[in-house]
């Protein structure tokens, strides 16, 4: 066998059906990893909350086959590691928290609710982001009993 | 599984109730979104959100909630989430989203009780 | 919006603990695209005999994150089309339903029911093998009632 | 969601029960072909395999029952497999598999009265 952790790839359209199949399948991965009811919720969030900003803000909320999200989902000895990724417009990161990304996110109803999900949910997160080429996101939740 | 996302009005009890099932997110959100506006155009008055049958709620539909509740909040009304499932609960408190017009109770009968206080 | 069928991609390792999450996320599509329940059950089962053929001959039962399983689910708008591959040991399509195969199947605790499955539950299914390069199977479900 | 795999025999009926729950797949498969070997091992009679809790069964779940049939068939026992799920016992039907020594009833009760017949 070899090193790597077990990896499982998804690929999806820019298109809000596939967001709760994500949650199903990401469910899947972290139930197998004997995470606590609690945990998976927080996990399914954070995933989804990602795909969602990467259809309403990288693709602008245009379904369309050609607009891809890439869900990796690693499943490491002691943590579950899950990248979300777009090839879409990115954006400034420093404009997180900050009063006019505030009042952007209200315009479009939203409450800038995504990524605060993400951070308190998940144990770490990181960003990353350019304009014009897009977002990865990847999320780490420790597993509580090691894994396999 | 995937189920069935539904949104019913009962306007047959003291307030008016919204009852929700299913999934909350960015594919349902836009059914609950025009519910809400048919309704807040219509009525004046607090509206009951019944979301016992949710099992699943994330931003897009706190953000709805949220944008219901300043609507309705010009008038001085407000909007009482009823909901007993923790993880749904625990969003709600993590979000920061509640306020003096947005309430969070366990069940409907709370809702009767609450008024009486 | 492009013409191109809102397509799904997964991948994953030939371990055996990643076909119920398969099971999860095409029951998801399948529910998107209103199939009845027990039209949804016909195409888990095939989908997850898919795999676990891939798993037990493919890559001879040897869990890796290097031997993966590529499937792809293609919302038509009349039918689900589902694809399921390997870069495995491939076979001779031939051998499907004589003698041999069939005492072949026993000794490995098999039936030879796998593919019987997947021919009785799918509408339609295209089988394409080579030896030492892998496995295609594209099978394809009609939809209840017309897609988007 | 993915359920937990449990097997787990009960001794203290007319006849030994394996109750079996959740999913049978290539994943779970060989926790239960242990068990049935282990039980065909020491136990001489028919076996009922309660999969009233089972929601899926795929062909190595099937495989393994036939191989178990077949063994406890050289001494003319057989497995009766209770269920009454109409997708599990479709696959039941599908697989050609049901035969003199491999039984099927919807219910524990029905074990019993085909047991007097
Ligand atoms: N994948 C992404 N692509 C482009 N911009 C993004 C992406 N994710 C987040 N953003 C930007 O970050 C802001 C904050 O996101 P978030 O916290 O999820 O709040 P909301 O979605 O409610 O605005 C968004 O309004 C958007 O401008
Ligand atoms: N993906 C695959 N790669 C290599 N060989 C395969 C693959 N799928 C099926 N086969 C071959 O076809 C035979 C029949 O498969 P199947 O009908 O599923 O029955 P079983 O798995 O019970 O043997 C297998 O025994 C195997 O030799």
């Amino acid at each position: 066998m070899s090193n790597s952790p077990l990896e499982m790839k998804i690929t999806i359209p820019c298109s809000t059906e596939f967001v709760s199949i994500i949650r199903l399948a990401i469910s899947g991965i972290a139930a197998r990893m004997n995470f606590t009811v609690e945990d998976i919720e927080d996990i399914k969030i954070s995933v989804s909350e990602a795909c969602t900003n990467a259809i309403q803000h990288a693709y602008g909320n245009n379904p369309s086959s050609d607009n891809e999200i890439f869900i990796t989902a690693r499943m490491h000895p002691e943590e579950l590691e899950i990248e979300v990724e777009d090839k879409g417009t990115g954006f400034d990161l420093g404009i997180l928290g900050t009063a006019p990304q505030k009042e952007a996110s209200e315009k479009k109803m939203g409450l800038g609710l995504g990524i605060t999900f993400i951070k308190n949910l998940m144990d770490h997160a990181e960003f990353s982001s350019k304009i014009d080429s897009g977002t990865v996101i990847r999320m780490f939740k420790k597993s509580p009993k090691p894994f396999q | 599984m995937v189920v069935d996302f539904s949104v019913n009005f009962d306007l047959n009890q003291d307030l008016p109730i919204l009852n929700i099932k299913g999934e909350i997110d960015i594919h349902t959100c836009p059914k609950l979104q025009d519910s809400l506006k048919e309704f807040t155009e219509k009525n004046k008055s607090n509206i009951v959100l019944n979301l016992q049958d949710i099992h699943y709620i994330d931003s897009t539909g706190l953000g709805t909630i949220a944008y219901t509740a300043k609507e309705i909040g010009k008038a001085n009304h407000k909007v009482i989430v009823v909901c007993d499932k923790p993880q749904i609960k625990k969003i709600f408190e993590v979000s920061g989203l509640l306020s003096k017009n947005i309430e969070l109770l366990d069940s409907i009968a709370e809702v009767a009780q609450s008024k009486q206080e």
